[in-house]
């Protein structure tokens, strides 16, 4: 085999190479040319091929997210925006948090458990990289229809994996969704969430500056995981001597992520590294280009010293491994001992494997040849833009015409008792605990509020009781009626979840779950939804600090629901404050917050009863949607409330049935005037939570909501053991608990 | 002065900082202890943390036993020394054979974490003074290799000596023989138990309740008593 | 009745986190000479009828579709000559 | 080279819930007619001298002391004839 060098490369300009089998299109191959004066070798097309790809690019999506860090609201919170592993911001006390979602679809449905275990492990290694200690992992998560055999396949393997891999790093689990819907049936959406802790000053970032500093490679051994494209690379320019098809699948091995978060933190902790990297998608190409492009100088790096498990790699196939479990680190000569020390002390594996130059390109060496010679922001930063076109889809208006009012509804008592007794135990709405008893929510010993509460909230300080909740949300329903809406209705429930356990939200994560780029449908769909979301954040004042986008999620030419996932972020001064759902004392009083309109478009109600999906969406109201957050963490803060329960799919009726199962007492409602018992229990209107008042607090809390301009509504009592609308019907507890909690185990167990 | 309680941390061990802290609220000193040291620091007791030590990788526990921090607790352990040893220190404690049995997977195959009802059976191990043998306590169970068996004339024995430390109540989570959350040996010195104790030392966190502190604070009075 | 054992072992390219722990664990307990080490599964499948060609067909397809994941994984199918068996063979 | 291989297996008497547990998906899946699963582990072991008594001894022993859990599992070492191994044999 002939290695194909610079200077190779330089001679044989003619030389026939795959840019097509790598995905690279003919003008993107011909901008690499110009780039370089010259062709690429084989390792540097390796790596053009896959920082340009979409997902390292974000070629396709990247003029739509511009509006992310242009429409910035004001917000002293914000420490590291967009474009960094995760975004950081300022939660008092000298703390910064980071946090980010992710996406791991394709893998996860290839080989569910593998990759939903290494999504878990690639976001978390996003937010060490950041100079966090990781301390929870949330994972939104979508499933084609419950009942169907491949989601059998599906949901067990991923589950198993993300609790798999994250119970073994040690991060409790304290959020996310899981929802079903044929849309995602041959296209799951596994989406994995991470927050950090750290101090202000140890805030890290990946860039690579300091001529003479050291590129260290540590954690796992690179092997030939996750190289689909580069196979293409080795069969068609070079005789093809190692194995020939390398496995497009990672394994995860959590036991060494484990260890390299602590000994990265304890590395952290000695000021021993200047810059830092994960390795995750794209490998050390990734990694090298993106220190190199964002700090000052070049880079060199001797390939051979890599340390491999499969000594039959090529180095183009070094370049591109996607083996899980490794970090790149930069580091003053002088430290360089300490580090190496650190290292030993936890088994982990380091190399240096190059330094940075004052030069100004990225060259790679293989036995002592030149195979790379690039510069890096080219590589990292500098990828094609794409203005792909789109257009309001040619059925986008019959779909919203077809008005889920029109829907038959209950006609009688008994009826409406069915109706609700089927959307509580629709697999959308029914208790997820089946699943999400399969991770470790407690570890670390700061759980303040997990799974089922509204948002998930940990303690940051243990002296202080400092603390952050995170809520992610989105609803593919309402976004495919109108994705402009669709996103800030995922943004508004996030939101309303953190405020309903007692944080202030500060700030937002996002993973945007769309179809194929290349059909303008979805082009629209994803222009709109981003519009809707950035809009949105400025109207509350919640920054994007971050988040990735997921496209192509697709079977054939059917493209899955435009499903913008949104991870708010909140911070509470005292943890003993924060709210549960749970109604725990008889005789308090229930509240709701809110106006109640007839909207059923995209409901629960109307999939669940009707198999309907039409009409418009919840309408919007993000100004309410403020206010009432406000008043949520005010009466908590105060003491003026002891449960809160937000409203979203299933509606009103959905919320009190959590909240008195959660808290093992019943509710007597009573349909305020001017509702019936249907809009009453069923509708979706967006902007309200329900929450219980104990009797000495009703006047200071309903005089709060009067004079700060919040409609607010007594609808019953916390009573007896059945969920009782009086005058209509009344479901025993023990009824509702067997709907709600048998549902999945029947299906999964 | 106060008791020196010892917390090992083997690669991969999770729950060591919340031992650490449930012994410190429990008004005694965490020494943190490492896995390559045989130094025990001079401690008066040792806790073995849960987490999945060596990954789980092997068998739970199989791979820490051999570590040198375990030859000094082992030695200590039989010479009378107070050890403890949660969940993954349970594993770990069997597969020294300082305690009988083996843990084996879960009955249903899945991880299970849940608030877990138990009774203590004995309040006369150096590690359950604090409790009423007969009290019922709720604290967190998470594993997935909980599945605690042995031969019935092992399980005959620690019945006989009153060597049952803890068992499940209302369910049995994992398949446990004998619903057996939890042993001791028969000096009364070593004990293991799945549910984890450090994370139910705190009102707020995790459950809310406190039911495992009693465990921290048994072992702080027998150690400063018998000072 | 027959025993059939199905081995299912990581491909020798993919990672094998478990079998790499108890290499690196075996020094340490004394044991040298030992480079590599790989952990896969053991499944000991009790036929009822004759162990035919038809019955290794179906065998082998119940390996490949259900007791291995072969994405990641390959198996071996073998008939266990039990101690009757072999003795009776003689 | 030559490779040693140690099958461990859950005693009989202990209850193998995963070997069950494929037991009772085969008939879902149309598989009929296999009365029992049984699952354990399989480790194939490099070893780099030759595999003569002392070294079967010492993986015995090794099997004996940390490969198996003796308390709930039984084991066997087994010398692997590779293909050559077994053409020379012949
Ligand atoms: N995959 C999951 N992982 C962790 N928690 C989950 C998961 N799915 C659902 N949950 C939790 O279950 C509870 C109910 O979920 P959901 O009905 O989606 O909440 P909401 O509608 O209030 O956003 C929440 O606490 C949520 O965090
Ligand atoms: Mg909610």
């Amino acid at each position: 085999m002939t290695l194909d060098t610079v200077k190779h490369a330089t001679e044989s300009p003619e030389a026939a190479q795959p840019w097509k089998e790598l995905g690279l299109k003919e003008d993107e191959y011909a901008r690499i040319r110009e780039i370089l004066g010259r062709r690429p070798t084989g390792a540097e097309l390796a790596m053009y091929s896959v920082m340009w790809s979409e997902h390292c690019s974000y070629k396709s999506s990247k003029v739509h997210l511009k509006q992310f860090g242009e429409k910035v609201p004001e917000n002293d919170a914000m420490l590291v925006g967009i474009g960094e592993n995760a975004g950081v911001v300022d939660v008092g006390q000298g703390y910064a948090v980071t946090f980010k979602v992710e996406s791991h679809n394709h893998p996860s449905y290839i080989e569910p458990y593998q990759g939903a275990a290494t999504g878990v492990g690639g976001i978390v290694r996003d937010i060490l990289a950041m100079g966090a200690r990781p301390v929870a992992v949330v994972d939104p998560l979508r499933f084609g229809a419950a009942d169907h055999p491949d989601t059998k396949r599906v949901l067990p393997g991923v589950v198993a994996g993300i609790g798999g891999y994250g119970n073994c790093l040690g991060l409790p689990n304290i959020g996310g969704e899981v929802v079903f819907d044929s849309c995602y049936q041959g296209n799951p959406l596994v989406n994995a969430g991470c927050i950090g802790v750290m101090k202000h000053e140890d805030i890290h970032l990946a860039k690579a500056s300091g001529a003479g500093n050291k590129v260290i490679l540590y954690g796992a051994r690179t092997g030939g995981d996750g190289i689909g494209g580069v196979s293409v690379l080795a069969s068609e320019t070079f005789e093809s001597t190692g194995p020939a098809k390398r496995p497009a699948v990672q394994v995860g091995d959590p036991f060494q992520e484990k260890l390299l978060i602590e000994c990265t933190l304890e590395i952290f902790k000695e000021k021993l590294v200047d810059g830092i990297q994960d390795l995750g998608g794209a490998g050390l190409s990734c990694a090298t280009s993106e220190l190199a492009s964002a700090g000052s100088g070049g880079m060199r790096v001797e390939l051979d010293t890599v340390p491999l498990r499969d000594a039959t790699l090529s180095p183009e196939e070094i370049l591109m491994s996607e083996s899980q479990e490794r970090m790149c680190a930069i580091v003053e000569p002088d430290k360089v001992d300490r580090f190496m020390e650190i290292c030993e002390k936890w088994d982990v594996i380091a190399t240096v494997i190059g330094e940075v130059t004052d030069g100004e390109r990225l060259e790679i060496f293989w036995h002592g040849e030149q195979i790379v010679d690039v510069p890096p922001r080219t590589v990292a930063h500098e990828g094609p833009v794409y203005h792909r076109p789109y257009a309001r889809p040619s059925w986008q208006d019959a779909l919203q015409a077809d008005d889920a009012a029109k829907l038959p509804r209950p006609a009688t008592a008994e009826e409406l008792k069915d109706q609700v007794l089927k959307v509580v135990a629709s697999p959308n709405q029914a208790s997820k605990a089946w699943i999400t008893d399969q991770y470790d929510r407690f570890v670390q010993g700061n759980t303040i509020l997990a799974q089922p509460e509204d948002a998930g909230m940990v303690r940051v300080d243990e002296d202080t009781n400092l603390g952050v909740a995170m809520a992610t949300d989105g609803n593919g329903r309402y976004a495919k009626l109108d994705p402009y809406a669709g996103a800030q209705l995922a943004l508004a429930e996030s939101y309303r979840n953190v405020a309903a356990s007692g944080a202030k939200p500060l700030a937002i994560s996002n993973c945007l779950n769309f179809g194929s780029p290349e059909d303008p449908d979805v082009m629209w769909q994803f222009a709109e939804a981003t519009r809707g979301l950035a809009d949105g954040c400025l109207a509350l004042g919640t920054p994007v600090t971050g988040g990735n986008v997921s496209l192509y999620n697709q079977t054939g030419e059917t493209a899955i629901h435009p499903t913008p996932v949104v991870a708010v972020l909140g911070v509470i001064d005292d943890v003993t404050r924060r709210t549960p759902i749970a109604f725990k004392e008889e005789g308090q009083l229930l509240y709701l917050l809110g106006e109640t309109g007839e909207e059923f478009g995209g409901s629960a109600w109307s999939g669940v009863v009707h198999d309907h999906l039409g009409g418009l969406p919840p309408k919007v109201d993000l100004e309410r949607e403020r206010l009432l957050a406000e008043i949520l963490i005010s009466a908590s803060r105060d003491g003026m409330i002891d449960a809160a329960h937000d409203l979203s799919d299933g509606g009103l009726v959905q919320a009190v049935v959590e909240s008195c199962l959660r808290g093992d007492k019943g509710a007597r409602l009573v349909v305020p005037d001017g509702l019936d018992a249907f809009t009453f229990l069923l509708s979706e209107s967006a902007g309200r939570a329900v929450v219980s008042v104990p009797r000495s607090e009703e006047l200071r809390f309903t005089d709060m909501c009067g004079a700060r301009g919040l409609p607010v509504t007594r609808i019953g009592v916390v009573d007896g053991d059945a969920v009782e609308v009086q005058g209509h019907f009344a479901l025993s507890l023990s009824e509702l608990r067997t709907a709600h909690t048998e549902t999945i185990p029947g299906l999964f167990a | 002065m106060t008791a020196r309680i010892g917390v090992v941390t083997f690669p991969g061990t999770l729950d060591d900082r919340d031992t650490q802290r449930a012994v410190r609220v429990a008004g005694a000193e965490a020494v943190p202890l490492w896995h390559r040291d045989k130094d025990l620091k001079q401690v008066d007791a040792v806790v073995l943390p849960g987490g999945f030590s060596y990954g789980d990788y092997l068998r739970a526990g199989a791979i820490s036993r051999f570590s040198p921090v375990m030859e000094s607790v082992i030695d200590q352990a039989k010479a009378g020394m107070p050890v403890l040893g949660i969940c993954n220190g349970f594993q770990v404690l069997t597969e020294t054979h300082l305690l009988p049995g083996a843990m084996l997977r879960n009955n249903h195959l899945h991880f299970i974490c849940r608030d877990q009802k138990l009774r203590v059976e004995s309040d006369r191990t150096a590690w359950t003074a604090d409790y009423e043998a007969g009290q019922e306590i709720s604290i967190p169970l998470k594993n997935i290799d909980g599945r605690y068996v042995a031969d019935e004339r092992t399980l005959d024995m620690l019945e006989a000596e009153g060597r049952v430390a803890f068992r499940y109540l209302d369910v049995n989570p994992n398949g446990s023989l004998r619903d057996i959350a939890g042993i001791t040996n028969e000096a009364g010195n070593v004990v293991g138990l799945m549910p984890h104790p450090e994370h139910a030392v705190e009102p707020l966190i995790g459950t809310g309740r406190t039911d495992g502190l009693g465990f921290f604070t048994s072992i702080l009075k027998k150690l400063v008593d018998a000072r | 009745m027959a025993r059939v054992v199905v081995d299912v072992m990581l491909k020798p390219e993919i990672l094998d986190p478990q079998g790499q722990a108890v290499q690196r664990a075996l020094p340490r307990l004394g044991f040298q000479g030992i480079s590599d080490v790989r952990q896969g599964k053991r499944f000991e499948l009790e036929v009822d009828g004759p162990v035919d060609d038809a019955a290794l067909a179906r065998i082998h397809e119940m390996a490949e579709t259900f007791l291995a994941n072969t994405v990641i994984e390959d198996f071996v199918v073998k008939v266990e000559a039990t101690e009757n068996a072999v003795g009776a063979d003689k």
